[in-house]
């Protein structure tokens, strides 16, 4: 049993390995996630902040943009999940007792 | 609780290191505009200045820094600063975050992005830096342990 | 993108990983796997992520090493594998 | 004017209440259950006009912050997405009703931070409904499983191991997915789930996107609970209190049902997965399996909760089924059950619950004949929901095993209209035996320990309510299922099914 | 072929992390070192984001205006880095709460290892 879970990680680790022998060169500027265009003629996003970032909200750091703007909704999931983290600690460990504050 | 140190030096280099991580904090949040950083690197630092007074001091002393008490409303707080900043835009008339349409008047477009990540990067540092500290305290000391 | 330091940066990050999973001590394993996030953070900021290595620093090797010290504190530190 | 908004306003509701309810909680204690009963009714409110409205005027896409799809990020509201998010808040605001005297009982000291859990939990299945961006839905996906951990942990005995156990396990399956859209980025170069739709037939190379589809079917399926990786379910539902296990069982893995079925029909075409490459089938022939193993299983347990645990497992494996089908029917069937198992499920976790409460245990040998006359209402619910799962008509879970034998057919494969039909038949032996005991069998040990004169002792109102509102719905819902389908779900169908 | 392997053996060391991390998960004892396996394996898919966003003669995505025109060929792809600093932030909410569920555990079987586990939950 013990070998077959280490044959079955194996043979993941080679399948992940074929797959990535068919991802795009690394560092080009015309792999898709670098390019102007994605092949069905949509903007791509990382294009589209690089250049409009610094207009479009006076902030030179892109990431900074991304983060709290383009994409912030994602931002403000990532905060959820760390104030969720906290509730779920405070709900494992803490007990209310009646009558006293926490 | 998780024992203070008994080493003097420890004590005194980290009263000494806390104010200046914390005023580095500020300006990590201050200053993501234009450098790395931002709310979350900036609430991290700030919530690690204050576990690192509760593992060198003890619990007493860094009760005034940050009171234990404070760490779930704050957390909360801090998200919800967040959350209430694209309730804001939506009051102004635009989409949920859409920080262009915050309701203050008088500024362009881009300068009120500006302003919006900027506020939202300050309820993320809030929420981040409540949370860490809250999250320690309960593994630390919860009443589980009673 | 310094393509040889960042293969010796790999190699330390697996190495790291390796003795941190394989340590008896978990107050060590600890420490590697914080040396471990450390690695990482300096890898990230070769490929050009300042922001996420500066994330990295701050909580992989601090928040995180702290938290799970916390906990060491009320459980265990030996290991039998 | 506001109902323009009301994609964000669907989980929105949800968190800011998770937000006020915990400080206000921690002040005072009786603030929190208003609040996120408060909270819960806003959401669903807005989920069920926004049904409406998309079923008046059609898909509505709601950009954040006003950037177009591919820079930033959309909800998208159609027919699938907004029916089962009235499916996930309108069973949360039941169990929410419900979860207060049952936390009362078993939880006196953990009320406020399990109420802005559960909020929690409800915003995140909710944002991965709505959502139609990748890497959002991870994101939802990981606020969702979090809190599923804690409401799994804080049960007795065995819990924090369950928890712990489905947290690695949940992680494994997030992982994956995150991989898997690493992969699937890498080569699109983008994120949103329709852009991304679009660029994939373009593609010479076809290899990087099967590994990238094989690692979020995985990832979906360990949240999911498909049959090979469903081993974090039968402990975390039996050891999870009965509040949790009523919030998890129903809609948790529908949830994660509806993103397969997402990934696998808008982001990737139906003719892409079902006949270039089999990908489909192989999720059928799975859920075939599990169905029988899992059925057989649930037959050998001896306690309640567990044996409903193992039954969630074999009917996940019909909503798998269906998706694994790929054709109308079995698409409409596998929607239907989804709809159909939450309700069912639902139910049956809340009796439980309710039998949980009064007696203190869930052991199915030690149930009688007083069990029925102590909780008549309890029981009635019982049998109504048990006849469903085992489909008997009029109840829902008829209809949606009906459209799967359909689909079945029209796939031309006999072996899965034996299985539905075997497994109809295990449901027959599972539950009948607790139908039995609670209406035939005469008592032995609860008359014994108690002497007294039998005398009714219903769970209490506020929660016997959603109990008996999910049995009438289970009977409300199989009699409409004509309307729900025709106006419903074929209108959800995917293009090219 | 060099630029094939330059272009592509960082993956190969990922994927190593990977299966490390995933080994710490599943065939490890002790639960600490099954948690320390999987902030490996979070972090491998981090690196995995961050190593395929980086770019030949680029530089970090901060934007200086007074260079003149903005051509993204000079800048990193920013995309993968915020998504991987909201990763980062989930990871270490996760390891939080795994953290808790690991103190009550050992409070309640006084034992962090998974066969005595088994043994004393019986």
């Amino acid at each position: 049993m013990k070998l077959l879970s280490y044959i079955l990680l194996l043979t993941f680790g080679i399948l992940l390995i074929y797959a990535a022998n068919k991802l795009p060169t690394r560092g080009h500027p015309d792999n898709p996630i670098n390019r102007d265009t994605s092949l069905a003629g949509t903007p791509a996003a990382s294009a589209h902040y690089i250049r409009n970032a610094e207009k479009e909200m006076h902030t030179p750091n892109v990431v900074t943009t991304i983060l709290a703007d383009y994409r912030g909704y994602d931002t403000l999931g990532e905060t959820t999940v760390i104030f969720c983290a906290g509730i779920v600690v405070f709900l494992i460990l803490r007990r209310q007792r009646d009558g006293s504050k926490v | 609780m998780v024992q203070r140190s008994d080493s003097i030096i420890v004590g005194i280099v980290s009263r000494f290191m806390v104010p200046l991580i914390q005023l580095f904090a500020l300006y990590v949040i201050a200053h993501g505009h234009y450098s790395p950083g931002g709310g979350f690197q900036g609430g991290a630092l700030l919530g690690a200045s204050v576990l690192l007074l509760r593992l060198t001091v003890g619990e007493q002393p860094s009760n005034l820094v940050f009171h234990k008490k404070y760490g779930t409303p704050m957390s909360g707080f801090g998200v919800f600063i967040y959350a209430a900043v694209g309730v804001a835009a939506m009051i102004g008339g635009g989409v949920y975050l859409d920080y262009a349409n915050l309701p203050i008047a008088g500024m362009e477009p881009a300068a009120l992005r500006s302003l919006g990540i900027l506020l939202v990067e300050t309820g993320v540092g809030i929420g981040v830096m409540a949370t860490m500290i809250a999250i320690f305290d309960d593994l630390a000391k919860g009443d589980f342990h009673d | 993108m310094i393509w040889q330091l960042e293969l010796i940066i790999y190699l330390l990050l697996i190495a790291s990983a390796i003795v941190a999973l394989r340590a008896k001590d978990l107050l060590a394993a600890i420490v590697v796997l914080s040396v471990y996030s450390f690695g990482s953070a300096f890898l990230f900021a070769i490929l050009g992520a300042v922001d996420v290595g500066f994330t990295e620093a701050v909580v992989g090797a601090g928040i995180t090493g702290i938290l799970f010290l916390a906990a060491l504190y009320y459980t265990t530190r030996k290991s039998v594998d | 004017m506001i109902f323009e908004h009301f994609p964000i306003l669907i989980p929105l509701p949800l968190l800011l209440g998770a937000m006020i309810a915990a400080p206000l909680g921690v002040w005072k204690r009786d603030l929190a259950y208003p609040i996120a009963l408060f909270a819960t009714g806003v959401s669903l409110f807005f989920a069920v006009s926004g049904l409406i409205f998309v079923l008046n005027t059609g898909t509505h896409h709601y950009h954040l912050g006003s950037w177009a799809p591919p820079i930033g990020i959309e909800y998208v509201v159609d027919a699938l997405s907004s029916f089962v998010a009235v499916i996930v808040v309108g069973v949360g605001f039941l169990v929410m009703i419900y979860s207060h005297r049952s936390l009362q009982r078993e939880l006196p000291n953990k009320e406020v931070p399990f109420h802005s859990v559960s909020l929690l939990f409800l915003a995140g299945l909710s944002g991965m409904v709505v959502t139609g961006d990748l890497f959002n839905l991870y994101v939802f996906l990981e606020i969702a499983s979090l809190s599923a951990y804690a409401l799994v942990s804080v049960g007795e005995k065995r819990a924090p191991v369950a928890a712990f156990r489905y947290l690695l396990l949940g992680t494994i399956g997030a992982s994956f997915y995150l991989l898997g859209l690493g992969y699937l980025y890498l080569v699109t170069g983008s994120l949103n789930m329709l852009d991304t739709a679009k660029i994939i037939p373009l593609l010479q190379e076809h290899g990087l996107v099967l590994v990238a589809l094989t690692l979020m079917i995985v990832g979906i399926g360990l949240k999911m609970a498909m049959f090979p990786l469903h081993l974090w379910l039968p402990d975390a539902y039996t050891y999870a209190p009965s509040a949790g296990s009523a919030y998890l069982a129903p809609i948790a893995t529908k949830v994660s049902a509806y993103v397969l079925i997402r990934i696998l029909f808008t982001v990737f075409e139906p003719a892409f997965v079902r006949d270039e490459f089999s990908f489909t089938s192989v999720i059928a022939w799975l859920s075939a399996v599990g169905i029988i193993w899992a059925s057989v299983m649930a037959i050998a347990q001896k306690d309640l909760k567990r044996m409903l645990a193992y039954s969630s497992v074999s009917q996940i494996g019909y909503i798998g089924l269906g998706i694994g089908l790929a054709n109308p029917l079995g698409f409409i069937g596998a929607v239907l059950h989804i709809m159909n198992h939450a309700v069912m499920k639902a139910t049956l976790f809340l009796v439980s619950g309710n039998i949980f409460y009064r007696l203190g245990f869930t052991d199915i040998p030690k149930f009688d004949d007083k069990l029925r006359k102590m909780m008549p209402f309890t029981s009635v619910a019982f049998v109504v929901a048990a006849l469903s799962m085992i489909g008997i008509p009029p109840t829902a879970g008829f209809f949606s095993k009906w459209y799967l034998v359909l689909g079945s057919i029209d796939a031309g494969n006999w072996i899965f209209v034996f299985v539905i039909a075997l497994s109809s038949l295990l449901n027959v032996v599972y539950f009948f035996r607790i139908i039995e005991k609670m209406y035939i069998s005469k008592s032995k040990t609860l008359s014994e320990s108690t002497v007294e004169e039998i005398k009714m002792r219903e769970a209490p109102i506020s929660m016997l309510i959603p109990t008996l509102v999910l049995a009438i719905a289970v009977i409300v819902l199989g009699l409409l299922n004509a309307v729900i389908v025709d106006s419903v779900i074929k209108l959800a169908m995917p293009n090219g099914l | 072929m060099t630029d094939f392997f330059i272009g592509h053996i960082a993956y190969y060391f990922i994927i190593a992390l990977l299966i490390i991390g995933l080994w710490g998960m599943l065939f490890k004892k002790n639960l600490v070192k099954k948690l320390i396996g999987m902030n490996i394996l979070q972090s491998s898919i981090i690196i995995f984001y961050v190593a395929s966003a980086s770019k030949y003669n680029a530089t970090v995505p901060v934007i200086d205006p007074r260079l003149g025109a903005i051509n993204p060929a000079h800048y990193i792809n920013p995309l993968p880095h915020t998504l991987m600093l909201t990763a980062i932030v989930v990871s270490v909410a996760t390891t939080g709460v795994a953290l808790a569920l690991l103190i009550v555990i050992y409070k309640r079987y006084k034992t962090l290892n998974e066969d005595e586990l088994l043994e004393r939950m019986k």
